[in-house]
């Protein structure tokens, strides 16, 4: 069937192009040529094999040769010795850092994969409107053992053995919280699944729902049979059209199974689901204002305690759990605690799902067992940074989280080590930034967004994170003095002391974390009047280099407001106090003589 | 606030609705969902008819509309068009393409254009980061867009 | 409709559809059917993943290749979309990502009909738990 | 009770279980600030959304700041109220919130009695380093509330008191963040809304967001005015509130000093709404009998229960919210507006000068009267009855600004003959008030028998709804009473389901009746100040030589010169009226 015996694969993912890959494949093309194999091997260009850090990476088929760090000057060697004399190419092989073995078969390379699937097991692999397909890999089983072969309390030992922390944020062991409300007495409870995914710029909880609904029905089902629920509600983003009509379905499917209803698996057990939307509002993915809107009230949060497993929905002992929580039960009473607690690190079991995104190269899903560490997950399974620039910043958490730096990229990830440097775990965004983004633009970007996000309730969200936007802006405008970044500070540290929920709690975190770890950029807002990023444009000044300038003319007809002036033929100026900084007159120069300062 | 008058029809059909709601306040989000899906926004009268039939006061009909950002008071545009600000897009140039289609439409955020065809809105994330920058046009989502290709967007919808 | 009454039913059941969907995969004709699976959620589709899907399923007709063509969510590989995953009877899964219907077509000629590899693999970069699949 | 042992700045504190740590602390004389917080005993007001986080505490082993209103005490807690961590937090909110506030303090209404301004000054606050946007609301100035949201701080007491104990639900928080404000529907005006103009929301509110419109220079303007004759009427709870202004004991009577004062403002006459209480008794009364009478004679078109309707706010309450229901109060109008309508009809004539010749001016404790002078059915082509309704509050404002010491005045009497009244004309001030004094009417004009005795305290109390049968010589008469209009609502809706067996039912829209009204001297949460108003009313009443209506000797000479008998053809002319449906239903 295959007229090739041999291919090449060589990756073009970002990273590697940059390193040359491409000049790889022609010459490996053109060593083939000379070789006269043309009929036999093919090379074929691939994504991006997450190593980038030893990149270019080629791979040799079909005996899964693994070569790193290959170099445009060797491609006519690893045809000749590899493919004509079957001898591998020592030199090129991967060495294992830790046991100095040379590796050549990739897959013995397993560790190279530094993802491993648990969360997201499902999706990309099954159809997602097909419960059929969930059932064929294991579907309901967990939900039919915990019914037929366990009582609640063991349920819930296994899920605290585990080690399974909330993934939400807030990190709070999964167990623990099923045993408050399973213990709360009540003749109504409920289980609710928090679907609304409110970080901008995290997609972990739409993707698990778009691509495995089941998963999340069948977890609930079993959180209600451990609490002693009768009733779940999935309160889910109204944003999400696709992974509400997915849920709809799996929901309509499971109930013809008897997956969810009457007495599922024969038992007294009893559950159903019903959806409730959100509406546009960050502030609902804490608990109690998320409870609030479910019962149609405006989403402001209550100060804790009671908490929802004791008095939640219409006043009823609630468990809340996230998708991704949701996610992992089923798989643990599958394989058990003891599996699910040898992966990750002391105190942080098992996975987390990540939604990397910014200046990287492979945006994308990616799950990686706690303890992995940001290098890893930006620069191998992310292909490093975006056209070669270089790693400045990566924010995780989101609006509640912080900045962390090239200092911190060797930290194994869990939910410790992340609030140790300042930052949180949060729900799994994660945006990586370069040498062009400004971190006081940054920090005034994620205030933005909690000022228009507060629900107003308590003074320090409501005008304490105004004020706070306010002096960001006041620096970013380059009006910011010394004694801003004082005010900036201790407003900083009350709005987290007194603020009424984890919102406010958290956000001054953005702003407190690159002022630690970018204070020099700050000073420079405030005292060299210099955005070092280039990005504050009321601190850019565009200037034309007389050297590089001809006198075309082109720019001052281009300028919108006519700051540039000049003699034809003569170097031209442009008048800072007229200049609003558009870019029109960079853009259209085709001598480079404009730059920003 | 000016009477705008509803079509009956409408009116009945999101009484409808809420009668399906067990006239319950607690579904008043959903009701609301249901009700801007029929008018297209949320109009005094339509807040008025909701809160009369969900068994829950004006005001807080009125305070719940205005807290969620995904209801409205004003109508859309034919074709809505909504930036993602989310981190994702904002670091890769949203506001770029968010300038370029206030250039093109000569609108601000929030407003619709004369012949209310484009409405303008921020929104925050619809988790399709892996494309960012992104755009929703209604239903469709454009990914990756570049502040030369708004123009070839608005031109699918310009004919 | 059948209703899952006990653990017993849903493992007669899991083993009934796991046959049938073999069957579908594989069939008796195993030597000719082709399983595309494609990455359908927001990002996905927003990529132009349901034209590519009707692509498929509408050339492989024309083309007179047995195949299925399914729908799956998020394979993760978001930078790539559209992305799928094309299985040939006994041989591993192999995904493509930045599929347009030129690069479909592409697929179709080469990989498919052919079993030669085109530019545009996507590496599986991640462990699964599930021990079938990693086998 | 389960106790539970704590220690607070280093003193040790038993507690009950459930206990908050203000309260806690205020047992051991530690009074944490607090600003959002309020609890009105013996009500179900009780206003802590935690949010303006002023009375934030230290507690050892928690990362954060502790809401001292909402934070529980628990075994071995060890609390901290002023660390220099609790202090620089505590100020910094309070910087905030002036931030965002208005700097117009010397010409605030609420400037004295402003409980933001009181917090500013115990901190110590001397500047605002938070400098930036303020918020701009529209304002709104109906009859009776004057709202300017620019001084809202969301203490969000003004919608607990609307919407949890008045049931009247137009006021809600809208917008979110740095623009969320409490407003009504669409911020419409309140004349729009089906608001009561009950005023608890200006009883609550700390700042001068919420305020009455004082309309004490048009009475000034009045008294100055050569050509008018001013007659005032001062309400009965007026009299035990006012020396509150002027530093006097809560529950001080100050009817003699009250009367010297508005002579001295220059009011032309100075007479009682009590007279007219007690005339509203006689017509009240009298229907109460009649329909009471035809109902046992097995009349069944006629409505019973009978519900009072001297309260306007309460009025307001069931023309928007019970409007199917509107032929059941009593149609006899308010006593402020029976006075308006008996001043310038019989006294006018009296005096022998026109009606617009006269100006009727009202001191009441309420803002809701302020509303029900404006009501078009209670004019004479464009003159109103009465003309303006000022609050005791504002009657403090004009003695304050004509200097005069009103603590040293002398006691004077009203003039007659509208300044007459009887004891059962000054209990309209409290809760119960107006029920007993048609009780001790009609029972001796039904049962034509001198009542045994005079003090019903079974239809006394603070007690949200009560209810007690009277024997009416053998006939048991079951009353109901209702303060607040969140009960007035239960009692309501028993009555609409039929479960309801009153003869007869007082409403009083405000907590405690008129003495707890919105136009009273600020109680800043402390209701033993209500309580000391109410004893104060019934020594009024005990102290009086003529405790029931019908004996007042100007009242049955009105009758006699004047109306004829009690709903007569003139009395219903002139003191009865008729409500409006006043709901707005989207019919479909």
């Amino acid at each position: 069937m295959a007229k090739f015996k041999n291919h090449i694969l060589v990756c073009a993912g970002t990273g590697c192009r940059a390193s040359q890959s491409e000049l790889i494949v022609e010459n490996l093309n053109r060593a083939i040529e000379d070789n006269n194999l043309g009929d036999e091997v093919q090379v074929v260009r691939t994504g991006c094999f997450g190593f980038c850090e030893k990149g270019p990476v080629v791979k040799m088929m079909p005996d899964n040769t693994f070569y790193v760090q290959v170099t445009p000057a060797d491609a006519s060697e690893l045809v000749t010795e590899h493919i004509v004399k079957g001898r591998k190419v020592n030199r090129l092989l991967y060495v294992d850092p830790d046991s100095h073995k040379v590796i050549s078969d990739s897959k013995e390379m397993g560790f190279y994969k530094k993802q491993i699937r648990i969360a997201l097991r499902n999706c990309g692999f099954i159809n997602p409107e097909n419960v059929d397909e969930y059932i064929a890999r294991d579907g309901y089983a967990a939900l039919g053992k915990a019914l037929t072969e366990m009582t609640p309390e063991q349920v819930i030992k296994e899920i605290i053995d585990s080690g399974l922390r909330g993934r939400g944020g807030g990190g709070f062991p999964t167990g623990l919280k099923w045993d408050i409300t399973r213990k709360v007495k009540a003749d109504q409870k409920y289980v609710v699944c928090n679907a609304d995914e409110g970080d901008p710029g995290a997609f972990m909880d739409r993707s698990i729902l778009e691509g495995d609904p089941h998963s999340v029905i069948e977890a609930m089902a079993i959180n209600g049979y451990c609490t002693g629920a009768s009733k779940g509600l999935v309160y889910i983003r109204a944003e999400y059209p696709l992974a509400i009509e997915r849920l709809k379905i799996a929901i309509k499917q499971a109930r013809e199974y008897g997956l969810l209803g009457e007495n599922i698996f024969g038992s007294d057990f009893c559950f159903d689901i019903e959806l409730r939307y959100g509406a546009g509002a960050f502030v609902c993915g804490e608990e109690t204002s998320l409870i609030h809107s479910m019962e149609g009230l405006r989403g402001e949060p209550n100060v804790k305690p009671p908490f929802p497993s004791e008095s939640g929905y219409k006043g009823k002992p609630t468990n809340v759990n996230n998708v991704e929580t949701y996610a992992n039960i089923p798989v643990i009473l599958l394989n058990g605690s003891k599996w699910f607690s040898a992966i990750g690190t002391e105190k942080s079991k098992g996975t987390k799902v990540f939604a990397l995104a910014g200046k990287v190269n492979n945006v994308g899903l990616i799950e990686v067992p706690m303890g992995t560490t940001l290098r890893e997950v930006i620069f191998d399974i992310g292909g490093g940074i975006k056209d070669g620039k270089k790693f400045k910043a990566v924010q995780t958490g989101g609006p509640s989280g912080g900045c962390l730096t090239e200092k911190h990229l060797d930290i194994p990830i869990d939910y410790d080590s992340l609030l140790a440097c300042g930052s949180m775990m949060g729900s799994g965004g994660m945006i990586v930034m370069d040498e062009d983004d400004c971190m006081v633009a940054m920090a005034k970007f994620y205030l933005e967004f909690t000022v228009e996000e507060s629900c107003g309730k308590c003074t320090p969200c409501r005008i304490g994170n105004k004020r706070l936007h306010e002096i960001l802006e006041k620096i970013t405008q380059g009006k910011g003095t010394k004694e801003d970044l004082t005010l900036l500070r201790n407003l900083s540290y009350v709005i987290k002391d007194t603020s009424l929920c984890g919102l406010g709690q958290t956000s001054p975190n953005p702003v407190l974390s690159t002022m630690e770890n970018f204070a020099d950029e700050y000073e420079a807002h405030v005292v060299d009047g210099k955005c070092p990023a280039g990005q504050c444009k009321a601190l850019m000044q565009y200037v034309i280099d007389p050297e590089a300038c001809v006198g075309c003319t082109l720019c001052s007809r281009v300028c919108p407001v006519d700051a540039i002036s000049g003699e034809k033929k003569m170097a031209h100026i442009i008048n800072p106090a007229i200049c609003i900084k558009c870019g029109a007159c960079m853009e259209k120069c085709k001598f480079n003589a404009i730059s920003i300062q | 606030m000016a009477n705008i008058k509803l079509p009956d029809n409408k009116k009945k059909e999101l009484k409808e609705v809420c009668a399906k709601l067990n006239n319950d306040p607690g579904e008043l989000i959903n009701a609301l969902h249901a009700a801007q899906g029929l008018f297209g926004y949320l109009p005094a009268e339509v807040q008025e008819l909701v809160a009369q039939e969900m068994n829950v006061s004006v005001a807080h009909v009125y305070g719940v509309v205005t807290f969620y950002s995904f209801f409205s008071m004003t109508p859309k545009g034919e074709h809505p068009i909504s930036i993602c600000m989310g981190t994702a897009c904002y670091v890769r140039g949203a506001e770029k393409v968010l300038d370029e289609f206030k250039k093109l439409l000569n609108v601000k955020v929030g407003e619709t254009t004369p012949d209310g065809k484009f409405s303008l809105s921020c929104l925050r994330c619809v988790g399709a980061c892996g494309l960012a920058p992104v755009v929703t046009v209604g239903d469709k989502v454009f990914g990756r867009v570049a502040p030369e290709d708004v123009k070839t967007i608005l031109e699918e919808y310009n004919n | 409709m059948t209703k899952v009454k006990s653990l017993d039913d849903l493992r007669k059941m899991r083993d009934a559809v796991k046959s049938k969907l073999d069957l579908r995969e594989k069939g008796d004709k195993a030597e000719k059917v082709v399983q595309i699976k494609v990455s359908m959620a927001t990002c996905g589709i927003a990529s132009g993943a349901k034209e590519i899907m009707t692509y498929f399923i509408e050339e492989l007709e024309h083309r007179s290749i047995e195949g299925v063509v399914t729908q799956t969510g998020c394979m993760g590989y978001c930078y790539a979309e559209p992305t799928i995953e094309v299985t040939l009877p006994g041989e591993d899964p192999v995904v493509f990502g930045f599929v347009d219907t030129k690069k479909a077509s592409e697929i179709i000629e080469k990989y498919i009909k052919k079993g030669e590899l085109v530019d545009g693999i996507i590496p599986a970069s991640y462990e699964t738990i599930d021990k079938e699949k990693t086998k | 009770m389960e106790v539970v042992k704590l220690t607070i700045d280093n003193k040790p504190v038993v507690v009950n279980k459930g206990t908050t740590l203000l309260d806690a602390a205020k047992s051991i004389g530690v009074n944490i600030p607090s600003l959002c917080y309020m609890k009105l005993e013996d009500t179900n007001f009780e206003n802590k959304p935690g949010g303006c986080r002023v009375c934030v505490v230290e507690v050892e082993g928690r990362r954060n700041l502790a809401p001292a209103c909402k934070t529980e005490c628990s075994e071995g807690m060890v609390v901290n109220t002023h660390t220099m961590r609790v202090i620089n937090a505590r100020r910094t909110v309070m910087e905030l919130i002036l931030s965002d506030h208005p700097f117009d303090c010397l010409i605030c209404a609420k400037s004295g009695n402003c409980e933001l301004q009181s917090l500013a000054q115990k901190l110590g606050i001397r500047e605002i380093p938070y400098k930036g946007e303020q918020s701009h609301y529209k304002g709104d100035e109906s009859p009776a509330i004057i709202r300017d949201m620019d001084k809202c701080i969301m203490c969000r007491r003004c919608e607990t008191a609307c919407n949890e104990v008045q049931t009247v639900g137009v006021l809600s928080a809208i917008n979110r963040g740095f623009n969320s404000v409490v407003a009504t529907a669409f911020e419409m005006d309140l004349d729009h809304s089906s608001c009561t103009f009950c005023g608890q929301c200006v009883a609550v509110c700390p700042t001068g967001a919420l305020t009455e419109r004082d309309h004490t220079w048009k009475v000034v303007d009045a008294i100055v005015d050569p050509k008018k004759t001013v007659v005032v009427q001062t309400a009965p709870a007026v009299r035990a509130a006012l020396g509150e202004e002027f530093g006097m004991e809560p529950g001080t009577l100050v009817t003699g000093k009250m009367a010297a004062a508005l002579r001295k403002l220059g009011f032309d006459f100075v007479f009682d709404t009590d007279f007219a209480a007690d005339l509203t008794i006689m017509e009240e009364g009298t229907e109460l009998l009649d329909r009471l009478n035809k109902y046992l004679s097995g009349d069944k078109s006629v409505k019973l229960p009978i519900l009072t309707s001297c309260c306007p706010a309460w009025v307001n309450f069931f023309e928007h919210q019970f409007p199917e229901m509107k032929e059941i109060p009593s149609s006899a109008k308010s006593p402020q507006q029976m006075f308006g309508a008996i001043a310038k009809s019989f006294f006018a004539d009296k005096l022998n000068i026109k009606r617009e010749d006269m100006v009727v001016v009202s001191v009441m404790p309420c803002l809701a009267k302020k509303f029900e002078s404006t009501r078009p059915e209670f004019s004479v082509n464009g003159d109103p009855d009465v003309n303006y309704s000022i609050s005791t509050r504002e009657l403090a404002a004009m003695i304050r600004n004509a200097n005069i010491d009103f603590a040293s005045l002398p006691d004077e009497d009203f003039d007659q003959p509208l300044g007459e009244s009887t004891g059962a004309g000054v209990i309209f001030g409290a809760t119960g008030g107006v029920i007993e004094a048609a009780v001790r009417t009609a029972y001796e004009i039904q049962t034509k028998k001198p009542l045994p005795k005079l003090d019903f305290t079974e239809l006394r109390g603070m007690e949200g709804i009560r209810s007690a049968t009277i024997d009416f010589d053998g006939l048991p008469i079951n009353i109901g009473i209702a303060h607040g209009l969140g009960n007035a609502r239960k009692l309501l809706e028993d009555v609409k389901s039929g479960k309801s067996n009153f003869h007869a039912i007082e409403i009083m829209a405000c907590p405690g009746g008129c003495i707890g009204g919105g136009g009273q001297p600020y109680h800043h949460g402390n209701m033993d100040i209500l309580k000391k108003r109410a004893a104060a009313i019934y020594r009024e009443d005990a102290e009086k030589p003529i405790r029931k209506s019908h004996e007042n000797p100007y009242i049955v000479k009105l009758y006699e010169e004047f109306l004829g008998k009690p709903c007569g053809h003139l009395s219903h002319e002139l003191l009865h009226t008729h409500y409006f449906d006043k709901q707005k239903k989207i019919e479909i």
